[in-house]
């Protein structure tokens, strides 16, 4: 047992730190802080910066221009990223499609895509979800019907985040409707500029526009644009899910957010003492904080593991229950902090327009991220699945 | 022990009901959401017509209720509706401020919905503290800022809190009167509120203390309360329909067993929720008043944080979306635990009484 | 809406409240209060003197030799005897046969039996749950086999409480084994002396031994103890189940329990203050004070409601399981403020006899109270069923 | 970074967890729970020789351990098998006292298993204070009470705080000495404990004081905790077994759905007391360990209390039963509660070391 890094991790956090302060933009930093939506320029920015350093794909094998770095590494760079207000690299090309590029794309799609990820040429995002579908993914009823030297897509999908700054959609679509739910199922890879694609956005209920509808009527698609084999897409799909599951805890942006939460307490007036002094706040805040620092050891324990080369699966669910309600109790601590100053929000605050909105504490729409944050225990596979999944392994013999 | 409405309020809570499910629709209340005012005057009038705001007046004031009870069936109703319009602020707090103050006639005026008022009194800084006040008074003239003045923008008139010398006093501002200046802005939850401040703005004292305001803040706690209740049975009841029509794997979600008996739980705080804000009217006018007040509220958020995250939950996706009535329902829930003092403050304050 | 007891609730009140102060042993309320079981002796006094004064069976029809009492009288009772610690009454002949028998006996049967309840006669106590049926109680095994103008019984019961004390059992016991679950079973009573009765104690994970598992090995009881038809037996046991629901949410014991743990937060140190002044200790009684006092007014509506004719169900199992959390929250204060003084215990201190247990506070054996109250969400029908119960009535159309 | 236990406590682990699993039986242990000793001179001995005692210590000390995850693996494995014998108060707190007044002759008798120890510190109304001492030394006699002292009947000699002027020193006192009496008691999760007295009782002084205590109860923390955490896994192993043996309804009850997901909750809080523990073990010598100790225990608090009770409700009945296994194994949870600072203790100091 050795819980400190070794001198060639602490050497590494010192690169990353090093990195992050010179080259992290300051006002990309002040929008992170605050919750504050970034705009698809600022995302590009800062995709560029860490492309130029080699660190855009990390989780790539250097063959493809990656970094190929271990899970203490990508650990490391994602704690500091959290700390530091970096945004959140957006996974939907870097960490979902190109895995699944990687393995099971042609050499001409693995040529022509993989590097157009990395320089930005192309947004990706992820057609998955469907109306009424919920967690019961391979119910999907997207068509897809081989027309000569295409597909012909009909269909909509749902959830797509960040859809609206999107040229590419990497969609789940089923292309054998007589047979068994999971073997029907294909991979397509589709040009959002296609006729027939219509994109709505979702207004979710703090007003926020990240996530879209996309409607297909008649979209054709060329057959090379099929990944790997026609009805053979649940495999690939379920190997992109299980896939990414580094960061999965979110332990950097739970400890962003308690220190904010702290800082914010202690400038905040209760009784004519700082907030942080009275024993029922503070006792709401030291039982995150020892959750959350139990948490980090479990994640690193996780990755410890992984970086040995064990599997973590059960574990990954674990740490995603677990970790969506800590960061969820943490924006619940921000929201009482705020106090009376909670309740001003106009959406428009969301991408930082709106001046008159007073923020006394500099915490930016803490409500509204509130109910945002809501998604975290939904999406992504919601914390009932995860249940299900963590009492099905177990009981069906794996460890107590 | 008799725990029946009365006729006169069984009939009341039918009307406001019916009137709201007809009128107050999800489509309606989005365009008074997204709406410059953040209220609509139709439906301001049509509450006064209706005996809305009379209700929340006694007899002696020009009103035909008035009693905790009265307060509980009306907030209750705005509440389960998702009411946006500030009933709670213009119409209670500051027509009954006006009524202790023996301004009958402006009281009429309130009671006919056709004046518009707000109560000035948290500053920044003060968090809910009632006695954090620095504004001052000085030769009839107050200079200072208040904070997130609920209805600032709307009201014809503001009351407002000012010290003068050591003592808390209450004071009658005109909107337009010279030195006030109001930065207005939507809230979350619907709604508008604003930044107001003072200099050197004449006003008339209303011959009102903290303790007058007190008094008007308990009448707001039992009404927050009704409301955030109200908002907890339409989310609940959202969630049950759901739960039932909404088939995935093949069958309703209800039938997951690990769903229906968080639903049972819910079902279980929400009768507690019921039970508290009928203490709440109920020992409005009681010696120990403050301590039953205090235990509601915060029953009453934490309650309410419950139902809205777990209506959320068992929901799923289609929670996330604003178009979706219970994304409005579980704001005003939530929300409702920032104002008057949130769970922790009652908390605290429930101990200290229960101490005394 | 009036939450005010009338006139002539307020001077039952008063008589309650004279009767306790008068007639209530101080011996016995000093056990009452320390949580430590009564002897046999000593409940039969308590009953005796109940019985004196026509109060042994306030649910019993006049007719019968009860008094009668509307739902509010009864609450009235319950709460002030359980604020005078007063025993609780032993339910199985007066609350469980007793109404049953008014029911569905047969004359000769409500002569005989039910005089004999009030005079303390018998003691009865309850054959209903068996080993490996849980909350599955219609999967009952016990056989009764007629042969003449006898049933031969074979089988065991178990979780029979005070079955120690007993000289009589109210059994379901199947009587067809060749129909649906439910249709086969019959109701009958048996003397315990009957030869071919074993009653072997379970101990509690307290050390308590209050239940028992009774066996019986070809045990012959006279037809003429079959109450009702045969095989009806099912519709008597539901009848038996559902009917005695007052006190269900056992408000009096919970304010009882909780005015004992804030006298002795009041007694106890903590740096160099009283316990009840810790800011962290205050919340959680304070949470709890709140709660009970909600469900104090739930159970009143519902009182209320009940003495007005209404029939409460649903919300009678809403508030078992909120009732029974309270409870086990209160227990749970109470061995939070004896501190390390709640780690001494001897399984004999439950009967009074060790004085070498330090008990500073006067507290008596808190922590195997806390265990030992795990029980409420177990027994009669656990929270689980509760909860499932809740669930159906619900989403099949009950209100919301 | 590396998680893995080093191959010697891979093997001190596989050894003794084999040798309890065989030993230490539920009836075997129920029998230890009656008898009047309330602990098996045979199981000591056995503990000793197998190098349990020994890992407690330092080669320095004369033992090859004694490091936090020493600690961590030993007591982890006595609270997996429910084990009653003092081997933390005794061995680990005692022998490391004396171990740090230089007594090595008497340490090697308590690694080899033939010296008993008691430390005597609580007093009647001191609860969980550390610095709560009345005992007065004075001229080499010590005068005064001590509360819940464990193992106090079996030990040869006791470690005593007392209060010499100012200063809180410690002293070792013979058990036959004179003026000392001891009423002795069984605890409710197994063990026996007395009220200890001492009149005008000679004592030696051992050239300790309370920071020396304090440190002594560091290592006491790690070890209840990681007892805690073994007796936490068997609750979890045996609900787990339960709910897929148990058949209710026609099948496995751990196929109903509600109670799978609250095994999966218990499943993740598990994961955390893990960590937890891991955090206490691999702090302790750090300039900040009483801060990640205050945060274990606060945490293994809250998470021994849930899975303690979640256990027995989840098995129902038969858990109720002083004959079945998790009948005991959540008793030494729930009491490991009362031991060296319950959950809110430990919060109180978290907060107050969080902000220093």
């Amino acid at each position: 047992m050795d819980m400190s890094f070794t001198d060639d991790e602490l050497a590494f956090q010192s690169e990353v730190r090093e990195f992050l302060r010179d080259e992290l933009p300051s006002e990309i930093v002040d929008k992170v802080a605050k919750g504050i939506e970034l705009g698809k320029d600022e995302v590009e920015r800062w995709h560029a910066i860490l492309n130029a350093r080699g660190w855009l794909a990390p989780n790539w094998p250097k063959s493809f221009g990656g970094g190929e770095w271990n899970a203490v590494q990508r650990h490391i760079f994602d704690t500091e990223a959290a700390a530091a207000n970096a945004p959140r690299i957006v996974p939907f090309g870097l960490s979902m499609l190109g895995p699944v590029l990687q393995k099971f794309g042609s050499k001409e799609q693995q040529d022509h895509w993989l590097p157009r990820i990395l320089d930005g040429s192309d947004w990706w995002c992820q057609g998955y979800s469907e109306p009424g579908a919920g967690s019961d993914l391979a119910s999907l009823k997207t068509r897809a019907v081989r027309d000569g030297d295409h597909y012909v897509v009909n269909g909509q999908k749902t959830w797509t985040t960040l859809g609206q700054h999107a040229n590419m959609i990497f969609c789940l679509v089923r292309t054998d409707p007589d047979v068994k739910q999971q073997e029907g199922i294909s991979f397509l890879l589709i040009d959002m500029n296609t006729p027939g694609i219509e994109v709505r956005p979702i207004i979710l209920l703090d007003g926020s526009d990240e996530v879209n509808e996309v409607w297909f009527t008649d979209v054709r698609v060329p057959v090379e644009n099929l990944v790997g084999e026609e009805n053979k897409g649940w495999t690939y799909a379920k190997y992109l899910l299980t896939h990414e599951r580094a960061n999965i805890a979110g332990v950097g942006f739970s400890q962003a957010g308690l220190a904010a939460v702290k800082r914010m307490a202690r400038a905040e007036n209760h009784n004519g003492k700082p907030l942080i002094e009275n024993p029922h706040f503070a006792a709401r805040v030291a039982q995150v904080d020892i959750d959350l620092r139990a948490m980090a050891t479990s994640n690193l324990r996780i990755i410890s593991k992984a970086a040995a080369g064990g599997a973590p699966g059960l574990e990954a669910s674990m740490l995603k229950v677990k970790g969506s309600i800590i960061r969820q109790e943490i924006n619940d601590l921000a929201r009482r902090v705020a106090g009376p100053y909670a309740m001003p929000f106009a959406s428009e605050a969301l991408e930082g327009a709106n001046d008159t909105i007073p923020d006394p504490l500099g915490a930016g729409p803490v409500a509204a991220q509130y109910f945002n944050n809501r998604k975290l225990s939904i999406f992504g596979g919601s914390n009932e699945i995860q249940r299900g999944i963590i009492a099905k392994v177990t009981m069906s013999g794996g460890r107590a | 022990m008799n725990f029946e409405l009365t006729e006169e309020r069984q009939m009341l809570q039918d009307t406001l009901r019916r009137y709201l499910r007809e009128k107050y629709t999800t489509a309606v209340r989005n365009d008074i959401l997204t709406s410059d005012a953040g209220l609509s005057a139709d439906i301001w009038a049509e509450l006064a017509e209706l005996g809305v705001l009379g209700a929340l007046f006694t007899e002696e004031m020009g009103g035909f209720g008035g009693a905790g009870f009265d307060l509980a069936v009306v907030f209750e109703e705005l509440g389960r509706a998702g009411v946006v319009e500030p009933v709670l602020d213009s119409a209670l707090m500051g027509g009954r401020l006006l009524a202790a103050a023996g301004k009958s006639d402006m009281v009429e005026q309130v009671i006919a919905g056709t004046l518009h008022l707000a109560v000035a009194h948290g500053e920044p800084g003060g968090r809910y503290d009632m006695d954090y006040v620095h504004t001052k008074a000085d030769g009839g003239v107050l200079t200072g800022r208040k904070a997130v003045v609920m209805n600032a923008e709307a009201a014809d008139h503001l009351i407002v809190s000012a010290r003068d010398g050591d003592a808390i006093a209450l004071y009658l501002v005109a909107k337009d009167a010279k030195g006030v200046d109001i930065q207005g802005y939507p809230l979350l939850a619907g709604g508008r509120a604003g930044e107001v401040t003072f200099d050197n703005t004449p006003a008339e004292p209303l011959g009102l203390s903290l303790s007058d305001l007190q008094a008007a803040t308990n009448l707001a706690l039992v009404a927050i309360s009704a409301e955030a209740l109200g908002a907890m049975e339409s989310a609940t009841h959202l969630t049950k329909d759901y739960l039932m029509t909404r088939t995935q794997f093949g069958r309703p979600i209800g039938t997951f067993q690990a769903l229906a008996h968080r639903m049972a739980d819910l079902l279980i705080e929400l009768e507690q929720a019921r039970s508290a804000v009928i203490n709440a009217a109920g020992y409005l006018e009681a010696p120990d008043a403050d301590l039953h007040l205090s235990a509601t509220k915060n029953l009453i958020g934490r309650i309410g944080r419950l139902v809205a995250e777990e209506s959320i939950q068992m929901h799923g996706g289609i929670a996330m979306t604003q178009e979706y009535e219970l994304a409005h329902i579980a704001k005003r829930i939530v929300m409702a635990d920032h104002r008057f003092g949130d769970t922790d403050y009652h908390l605290e304050r429930f101990i200290a009484l229960s101490a005394a």
